[in-house]
């Protein structure tokens, strides 16, 4: 029964200990998003990603009990660190799900269909992969114009290969599967055999490649706004809250709290994610299991 | 019991080989290359020979799930080969196929009951409850208990599969079966029940079965008429017991005392081939076999292929020398 | 093997030619209002009005697309890639001069990355599920789950802002004055490779105290994907039959491993090494501007902040040509690890 | 470290080598040291002049200003030599300017040289009139020109005759002298042509024409026009008689290295090498200076902190400089504009002309605390000013009236505009700032805190974009405010007025048709009035009438003029404070422990 | 027989895998013995544990499998016991193997004759060349044509026949006392089936080593061993010469199991089944294994584990019903010989 397979995966998952932490470190950060509301009471409550100012003073005030983890730039390190765990949130599941879509509708065109339009679909693919995805994120959201949206299109557009290629694979294989075959002899429609055969055996490593993909989309999105890129100054945003560090780097009073609890709440999501996607691919994924 | 349900004409299937640059075609599998055959309602053909020979491939191009490349497909008197869309799918529903590995042949994401269902309904035979009726039969049927059709088929054991596989080629009601190495994977004491099953089942609902497998023993039990493969095409066909007791072509020969026989004290002469099966790619001219084969004439056998000829009343072979 | 070469060979055009339409198509996306500022920049430059309109004219920034992308591949095909206001150059002699420190900083970090990795990677498989093995995969995954500016952030606040081991920069100035002086022959530009061929040891020490700092960032991710993969990898082909036939044989565990285990264990290696080198690559965007190292990532990551759009759409072609580049070679060295592959 | 060579830590880099091209304060620091000018200002000062390649800084005194202020003499000083060791002439002199002249790049410096010759911008322009005069037709510059690029046949006589009756008597050498004509007086003038406007750098004809640059002749010079950045063989290129030659440019590492010029006709530098690098990295360029890698950084007014108490290092605060940043009203925001909101006054937007009303602009002139901004954003750096001039400028009187915090008359102010309505229905808008730049996006965020506390129904959003993206909103008036400073090009209270106030500034434009039509009426005159005035008391009443108006009318918010900051070694000596410098003088420069 | 020693003697092997979902028993108390020169068979189904036991003798189990009880005695050492260097010199040198898929029993990287002079070199001691001149004449020997050229050649070039010559050539190449085959032929077509078949019985008789022949087809047993053992779920049911097992199985497992196969040689109508399936290696029945499946299974059969005793001389069975089986055999028509 697919509760037993629910169970004796959930069996395998929770005795792996790091996928345990991972797991509740997720859980911790979606309660944070969740709670943000509470947790940090935005002044504006239109616009609660902007940060409020916490002082006009540009110099960076270490942490206090009316700022606790600090101010920089003006903003209050805590609140852009809980409403950052929302952007954080946000980016990975709207990246990664729409990317992921795209990548499943043209994978699953290209794999079920094959001839010339895999073989079109295939080089489009190859075309979206011939530029390094950060450098390619860069470029469009430069030209895009600057802004967490624009981030998130950037990496939606460069970012749904991975899944197509994957997806791709998969249904060649699965299509070889007798399975298939078997519904084919009964007669069953192609598209029917797509929705009901295919997709299903193909789509847990697409869950896994998202899973594991969020937390370096995070990444990417945090490395552009700490370059100026992405997200604008005051933004809830980890890797924005970063980019004002740099400025007070060579100072280490100064800097310490404004690297620290925004970098550690990146890390730290970051690995929930990974710990979660690498306990999933044991799971689904047993050729890689070890 | 001698209405012929089904008549193979002159079947090919050549699978491309694309290689180079431009990925064009440079040479052709020739899986099945010239077959012919035909099949009473009721009986068991079966169909041996040794890996890479094309039975599978027979079988598939037979239920047009591949396209052939050239030839006919009579079923009744409709050419298979030609249909499209629903007459395509009603003929589907007359001829099923069971296959070799009991793993991938079910879908590990749906339930058995979906699993024997899908044919029910794609053929709009029952709907709902009534379908569900019909599993619990069928799976009766078949020697499964139909409390497990919520279960999922990696809970089951190989033997057991093979007959959810059964039971799902039967849902449609289909007169013709392909049993493609039904029981190959299966261990020995399993193999007996299935092969016990089938032939209950071919009583019962007067089902036509095409048998492939490599085990001459195996093809044997249950067969009625027997053809023997080899490189794409048929050496030899005959009624099971003429073919058994009296093997005409080298092949045959050679591939009947190959088999191990369970007893010690049986001692008997071995015909034993030189190399290896050759490729389909580039088959050997005239007759496949000449490389191989242990009375080969050089004269006629590697410039002209043999024919498949009626040597006895319905004893068919192919070979210049018998 | 060599007709696949071929065909990839073949294709290379059409996929370079797919890359520059996809390239032109986001040129194309800013419009020709914020495409002036390609080509001028500067409050000052602003004093003078009506200067757009003009920029505009001049540049044909107002033609049909299909005439203007003619033009633009024309040009990019003579080598010409506009101007760059970020590197006040041509941009390809600023990409192509900004280069060799790039690869110089992504080879050193290469170095560890494959040597380091791979090692650790058996190691872990073959102490597999004991205690190093757990060690090395928490290691490996916190690695990965590091974005790399912190990362650097957090080198130089302990390595130079409280250690003051590593400085951030290139080469400190005496020897800076070395180098650009006459006497110093500037072979391959890569610093650390020239002050050998100079025999100018005190220079390459300098160039290494700096390299340190940017090239451990640089590798740690890398380290740390390199050794899962050549972890699982290892752990696949430890199951493999042949393994069980080599250890039959009577061959120590360091023959079977080392020998038997390691070559077919590499072949995936290879495959995501050609990837890693550019994603290292692309990498240096990041760690150069953290480490304030000149090379071809800091250049295209200020093109992006300072929206100097030629020098941005400059940088991405030819980061393309070498991702194309390198996984042709990537590939083809693949076949030569594995004959299966190359007896096609 | 490093006893003979200064090292200094900036931001950004040279745009170009070319003196006529360039219009920024990096390129301006290498020209600046590199090339010589005519005259140059005295110390500290910017009002006075020392000679410098002319032997006599003009004056009505000296008799080298003649006609009423339309001629002025600049007798060469001899025995200077360029790098390259060539003599420097008066010919050298003349062809300077007027090959720069005929070059004007477009968004180059050069309009200052012809505003003060020709009254006019560009040399376009000043082709045209010519054009206009002797065919009576209304043209554009590029008509006159067939495909291939070479001028109509029937127009090539005027473009020659342009040269040779407009440009070629305007700079004349005369015996050992130069000669100025200029078409009126302008009291600016010699400003423009100090020692720091890159722009009046002395080029070697010789050199020049090797080069490929303009060959001097009068029938080819559109050839020289206008050419692109990048095909300006001056581009990297010098061969100044400045104090210090171009070693390298080494746009790699945005690094500019000089090297004392021996044959100096003043005396050689007293350090070998100068070096002017960019550092982006605020903390790396700290973290040099703290180890004495570097002996002059630059550091933001924000990070003043950071430096201060540093061992070895010497920090000057509040030194004065010439440029001002405000913020300024558009009456009649561009149509298509996104930061308006709804383009209604509905409570979510503002109408296109929301500006018009001065109740408005009253009501944002208070809602800006001017005193803890220059507190805590710029750490005391800024000063404020009652207009759009600088302190120390002709026409400053520090008795004009300082705009208030105030947001009781504030209040009032917008409780009374759009007859109430603005107060009822509430507004919205956009204020934009250029993203990097912590003080102007403070500003914003400091002017959106005060006005949305007066009335939650009032919203404004603050939003950053990239320069260019800044420049071209605002330029294109889709603003309805906007923040931007302006650098004194010269230090006369012309640049600045004129600017910001005439219809025809640079930030009249953007300020909207509106606008445009109030400062025609009430403003034009008076401004074009006072460049022209010789009499500096009566310039000064002009100006200070000037500015009244402005105020009296809230003509945008000065928010402050910023005050430097000096950061450097204890070991370097020689440095003195001209604001009108753009960058380090090399040439004054020693190093001692 | 029984005058000479035995070279491998087995006794009550137990061999478990500790996973993650519990102890696996897939050996659980396995004695045999196997004398110079002769063939030994072992027989079962799929899982039966017949690969490990093998395994277990060269100590080739993965760090899951351990060998909890029991000992291998190999000319009077005990292999369990051995240190690691001295089990690896008996590992392809006196004791050699072959596996069951010739295709990935051989590293694809490498080629034939590195992979065969490998194990040349390290047990015999010789030049490389000399190697390869060793490797070349092996290869010559079971029948590989053209062995210079083919010594060259990496395992995808040759066909699923040559490979399994390949696999047999290098177990060889040191002369073992033993040789352990482990399903051999299965991935095999008959005829090439037949024709290494035909080459091991001739390699035996040339080089006078014994073999472990390990399949689950009995036709290869009834055609190639001596003796046989047959097993079930971890345990040895029946152990006999060849002749006795074929004409006279005691165990109800054997003689239900040689009922079942469809034969070539004898008309049979319907082919005797054994209900049910193999039981799962984790969750073994108590008692007799077999009891399950057994129609004479009893309350005995379902509490108490039959040991292996011997009923006659050299015939060893473990069953609580011998007698009731001799029974049934004359009620089941099995068919009768042509
Ligand atoms: N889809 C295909 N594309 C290319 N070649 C194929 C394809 N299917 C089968 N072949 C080739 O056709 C030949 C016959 O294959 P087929 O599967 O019919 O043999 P078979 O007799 O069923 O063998 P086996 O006993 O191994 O199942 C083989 O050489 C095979 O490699
Ligand atoms: N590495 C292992 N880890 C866990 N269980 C194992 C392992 N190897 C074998 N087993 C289990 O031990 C039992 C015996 O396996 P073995 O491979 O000996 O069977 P076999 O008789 O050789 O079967 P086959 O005929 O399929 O090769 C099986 O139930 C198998 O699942
Ligand atoms: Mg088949
Ligand atoms: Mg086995």
């Amino acid at each position: 029964m697919l509760r037993d397979e629910i169970k004796k995966n959930t069996k395998k998952f929770f005795k792996n200990p790091t996928a345990v932490l991972g797991l509740f470190l997720l859980v911790f950060f979606i309660i944070i998003a969740l709670f943000a509301p509470l947790i940090a009471p935005p002044k504006d409550p239109n616009n609660p990603y902007r940060i409020p100012i916490a002082t006009w003073s540009l110099e960076p005030k270490p942490p206090s009990p009316e700022h606790p983890f600090g101010v920089i730039g003006q903003r209050d390190i805590f609140y852009g660190v809980i409403w950052g765990t929302r952007t954080a949130f946000r980016i990975g599941l709207i990246v990664a799900g729409i990317s992921a879509i795209i990548g499943i509708i043209m994978g699953s065109l290209s794999g079920y269909f094959g001839g010339w339009i895999d073989e079109v679909l295939m080089r489009i693919t190859d075309i979206f992969m011939s530029l390094p995805f950060l450098v390619a994120a860069m470029v469009l959201t430069t030209v895009l114009g600057k802004g967490l949206d624009k981030v998130m299109i950037a990496m939606i557009v460069f970012g749904w290969m991975g899944t197509a290629r994957l997806i791709r694979g998969n249904i060649l294989q699965v299509k070889e599967e007798q399975y298939v075959l078997a519904a084919k002899a009964l007669g069953v429609r192609d598209s029917l055999i797509i929705l009901k055969h295919v997709i299903p055996n193909t789509i847990f490593p697409v869950i896994v490649q998202v899973s594991m993909r969020m937390g370096s989309l995070v990444i990417t999105a945090a490395a552009l706004s700490f370059l100026g890129l992405g997200a604008e100054p005051g933004y809830a945003d980890w890797g924005t809250l970063l980019s004002y560090s740099r400025n007070w780097l060579t100072q280490f009073d100064k800097a310490w709290f404004s690297i620290v609890y925004p970098g550690v709440a990146m890390v730290l999501f970051v690995l929930a994610w990974n710990l979660v996607g690498d306990a999933l691919r044991d799971i689904f994924d047993p050729r890689l299991r070890g | 019991m001698n209405e012929i349900i089904l008549e193979v004409k002159n079947l090919k299937k050549y699978f491309p080989i694309r290689a180079g640059v431009f990925r064009r075609i440079v040479a052709w599998v020739k899986a099945v290359d010239d077959v012919s055959f035909n099949i009473n309602r009721g009986e068991t053909l079966g169909l041996v020979g040794e890996s890479g020979c094309g039975k599978t491939t027979v079988g598939m191009t037979i239920l047009r799930l591949y396209e052939p490349t050239a030839g006919q497909v009579l079923y009744g008197n409709k050419d298979i080969s030609k249909l499209r869309g629903k007459e395509l799918r009603e003929m589907r529903r007359k001829m099923q196929i069971i296959f070799q590995d009991p793993y991938s042949s079910l879908n590990p994401r749906m339930r058995i009951k979906n699993i024997i269902a899908e044919g029910i309904i794609t053929h709009d035979i029952a709907k709902g409850r009534e379908a569900e009726h019909m599993v619990a039969e069928l799976l009766k049927r078949v020697g499964l208990s139909p409390d497990q059709m919520n279960r999922f088929p990696h809970e089951f054991s190989g033997g057991q599969r093979q007959r959810i596989g059964i039971a799902r080629a039967l849902a449609v009601n289909p007169e013709l079966i392909v049993c493609d190495e039904a029981v190959s994977a299966l261990d020995v004491s399993i193999q007996a029940q299935i092969l016990n099953l089938l032939e209950d089942l071919q009583k019962d609902f007067n089902l036509t079965y095409i048998f492939i497998s490599h085990a001459l023993n195996v093809v044997k039990h249950i067969s009625d008429r027997v053809a023997v493969m080899y490189l794409g095409k048929i050496v030899e066909i005959a009624d099971k017991k003429e073919l058994f007791s009296n093997p005409l072509h080298p092949y045959t020969k050679a591939l009947m005392s190959a088999i191990p026989i369970p007893d010690p004290e049986l001692k008997r002469e071995r015909i034993l081939l030189k190399g290896d099966v050759p490729s389909p790619i580039n088959p050997p001219s005239g007759c496949r076999f000449h490389p191989r084969c242990p009375i080969a004439d050089p004269k006629i056998c590697s410039r002209e292929e043999p024919e498949l000829r009626e040597v006895k009343p319905d004893h068919f072979v192919s070979c210049h020398l018998v | 093997m060599i007709a696949y070469i071929i065909r990839r060979l073949l294709l290379l055009p059409l996929i370079l030619f797919g890359v520059t339409i996809l390239i032109f198509g986001m040129l194309e996306l800013l419009g020709p209002e914020k495409l002036v500022s390609a080509y001028i920049r500067g409050p000052e430059a602003e004093k003078v009005a009506g200067a757009t309109q003009k920029i505009i004219e001049k540049y044909g920034l107002d033609k049909p697309l299909p005439v203007k992308y003619e033009r633009w591949l024309g040009n990019v095909l003579k080598g010409d890639l506009g101007w760059s206001l970020v590197g006040k150059q041509p941009v390809l002699s600023a990409i192509l001069s900004r280069f060799p420190y790039t690869l110089e900083l992504a080879l050193w970090a290469i170095i560890p990355v494959v040597f380091v990795g791979i090692w650790l990677g058996i190691i872990s498989a073959v102490h597999h599920n004991k205690f190093l093995d757990h060690f090395l995969r928490v290691f490996a995954i916190i690695g990965w789950s590091f974005p790399d500016f912190v990362f650097g952030l957090f080198m130089i606040l302990i390595f130079y802002t409280q250690l003051g081991w590593f400085p951030p920069g290139y080469l400190s100035f005496d020897m800076e004055r070395v180098v650009t002086s006459s006497q110093f022959v500037n072979y391959t530009k890569m610093v650390t490779i020239d002050s050998i061929l100079n025999l100018r040891f005190d220079v390459f020490l300098d160039a290494l105290r700096h390299l340190i700092a940017p090239v451990i960032t640089l590798a740690y991710l890398w380290w740390a994907y390199i050794l899962r993969i050549t972890r699982s990898s290892m752990l696949e082909v430890l199951r493999k039959e042949y393994i069980r036939t080599a250890r039959a044989k009577g061959l120590s565990e360091d023959v079977v491993i080392n020998k038997h285990a390691r070559r077919n264990a590499l072949i995936p290696v290879a495959t995501v090494s050609g990837q890693m080198i550019i994603a290292l690559l692309a990498g240096t965007v990041i760690i150069e501007s953290v480490f304030n190292r000149p090379g071809l990532g800091r250049f295209v990551a200020m093109a992006a902040t300072q929206l100097d759009y030629m020098s941005i759409i400059g940088g991405a072609l030819f980061y393309s040509i070498l991702l194309v580049l390198g996984n042709l070679i990537v590939d083809v060295s693949y076949a030569l690890i594995d004959p299966r592959i190359r007896l096609q | 470290k490093n006893p003979d060579t200064v090292i200094v830590a900036t931001i950004g880099e040279a745009d170009t080598l070319d003196p006529h091209f360039a219009y920024d304060t990096a390129s301006g620091e290498v020209l600046f040291n590199t090339y010589d000018c005519l005259i140059q200002y005295k110390g500290e000062s910017i009002k006075e002049f020392e000679p410098r390649i002319s032997t006599a800084v003009p004056s009505v005194e000296n008799g080298l200003i003649k006609d009423d202020g339309k001629t002025y003499v600049f007798p060469i000083r001899k025995g200077v030599k360029f790098h390259n060791g060539n003599d420097l002439t008066p010919e050298d002199v003349e062809y300077s300017f007027e090959r720069g002249i005929l070059f004007d790049p477009a968004g180059g410096p050069m309009w200052m040289i012809i505003e003060a010759l020709f009254g006019e911008y560009t040399w376009e322009d000043v082709v045209m009139n010519h054009v206009k005069l002797r065919t009576g037709k209304d043209m554009a510059y590029s008509d006159l020109f067939a495909e291939n690029g070479e001028p109509k046949p029937e127009y090539a006589k005027y473009l020659m005759e342009a040269y040779r009756d407009i440009l070629d008597p305007a700079i004349e050498v005369e015996g050992d002298n130069v000669v100025f004509h200029l078409v009126r007086p302008f009291a600016p003038i010699l400003y423009i042509l100090a020692q720091g406007s890159s722009w009046s750098s002395i080029l070697d004809k010789e050199t020049c024409i090797e080069k490929g640059l303009w060959d001097g002749k009068a029938d080819t010079w559109w050839k020289y026009h206008d050419l692109p950045k990048e095909e300006s063989p001056l581009y990297a290129f010098e061969n100044g008689s400045g104090p210090f030659k171009l070693v390298e440019w080494n746009r790699e590492q945005q690094k500019v290295i000089l090297e004392r010029f021996d044959d100096y006709w003043n005396g050689p530098a007293k350090i070998k090498r100068a070096i002017i690098w960019g550092i982006d990295e605020f903390s790396t360029r700290k973290a040099m200076l703290e180890k004495g890698d570097v002996d002059v950084c630059y550091v933001p007014a924000q990070y003043l902190s950071q430096v201060e108490g540093m061992p070895g290092v010497t920090v000057k605060k509040g030194l004065p400089t010439v440029s001002i940043t405000s913020l300024h009203f558009n009456w009649t925001v561009a149509e298509g504009s996104e930061y308006i909101g709804s383009g209604k006054l509905d409570g979510n937007g503002v109408p296109r002309d929301f500006f018009t009303d001065i109740n408005v602009r009253k009501a944002f002139v208070h809602a800006f605390n001017y005193d803890a901004f220059i507190e805590d954003v710029l750490n005391g750096m800024g000063e404020r000013v009652p207009s759009d001039l600088p302190t120390g400028f002709l026409g400053y009187n520090p008795d004009l009236p300082l705009y208030k915090f105030d947001l009781k008359a504030a209040k009032a102010a917008l409780q009374q505009a759009w007859n109430g309505e603005v107060w009822t229905k509430g507004f919205k808008m956009s204020l934009l700032y250029n993203t990097g730049n912590e003080a102007r996006q403070t500003a914003a965020e400091m002017l959106k805190y005060y006005i949305e506390s007066l009335n939650p129904k009032f919203k404004i959003e603050v939003q950053g974009v990239q320069w260019p993206n800044y420049l071209s909103a605002y330029k294109r008036g889709l603003l309805p405010a906007f923040i931007i400073g302006w650098l004194a090009d010269y230090p006369d209270p012309h640049n600045f007025i004129f600017t910001y106030y005439h219809s025809q500034g640079v930030y009249g434009g953007p300020q909207g048709e509106a606008y445009k039509e109030w400062a025609r009426e009430n403003l034009d005159a008076l401004i074009e009035q006072a460049v022209q005035e010789i009499d500096p008391a009566k310039r000064q009443a002009l100006y200070e009438e000037i500015q009244k108006i402005a105020i009296e009318n809230y003509i945008g918010m000065p928010l402050y003029q910023p005050l430097a900051i000096r950061v450097q070694r204890d070991w370097l000596k020689g440095w003195y404070r001209n604001p009108m410098r753009p960058g380090e003088d090399f040439y004054a420069y020693w190093k001692e422990e | 027989m029984e005058s000479k020693q035995p070279l491998l003697k087995v006794n009550n092997l137990k061999t478990y895998f500790f996973t993650d979902d519990g102890v696996v028993k897939a050996v659980d108390g396995v004695n045999f013995e196997v004398y110079p020169g002769e063939t030994l068979g072992i027989v079962g189904e799929s899982g039966c544990g017949k690969s490990v036991t093998s395994l277990s003798i060269l100590r080739l189990l993965d760090e899951k499998g351990k060998i909890v009880d029991g000992e291998i005695i190999f000319e009077g050492k005990d292999l369990v016991k051995l240190d690691e260097n001295k089990m690896r010199e008996i590992r392809g040198n006196d004791i050699a193997m072959i596996f069951q898929e010739p295709m990935v029993a051989l590293n694809p990287v490498y080629t034939v004759g590195d992979q065969i002079m490998e194990a040349i070199i390290l047990h015999q001691k010789v030049h490389k060349d000399e190697a390869r001149k060793i490797a070349i004449d092996m290869l010559r020997k079971v029948g590989i044509p053209e062995p210079e050229k083919r010594v060259d050649e990496y395992p995808h070039e040759l066909s699923g026949g040559m490979r399994q010559r390949a696999m047999i050539a290098m177990a060889l190449s040191c002369h073992p006392k033993l040789l352990i085959a482990d399903e051999p032929t299965t991935a095999l077509d008959v005829t090439i089936q037949a024709q290494i078949l035909e080459l091991m019985k001739q390699l035996q008789k040339d080089l006078d080593m014994a073999i472990i022949m390990i399949t689950h087809d009995l036709g290869v047993i009834a055609e190639i061993s001596d003796r046989v053992a047959v097993m079930y779920a971890g345990k040895m049911v029946e152990y006999t010469d060849v002749k006795r097992l074929f004409k006279n199985p005691k165990h109800p497992y054997t003689w239900a199991l040689l009922n079942a196969i469809p034969r070539l040689d004898i008309e049979q109508e319907r082919l005797f089944s054994i209900p049910g399936v193999v039981p799962d290696a984790l969750h073994f029945p108590s008692g007799c294994k077999f009891h399950t499946r057994c129609e004479f299974a009893t309350e005995k059969c379902r509490n108490e584990e039959p040991g292996l005793i011997e009923i006659e001389d050299g015939h060893f069975v473990a069953c609580w019903n011998i007698e009731k089986l001799e029974a049934a055999k004359d009620r089941v028509e099995v068919g009768e010989n042509k």
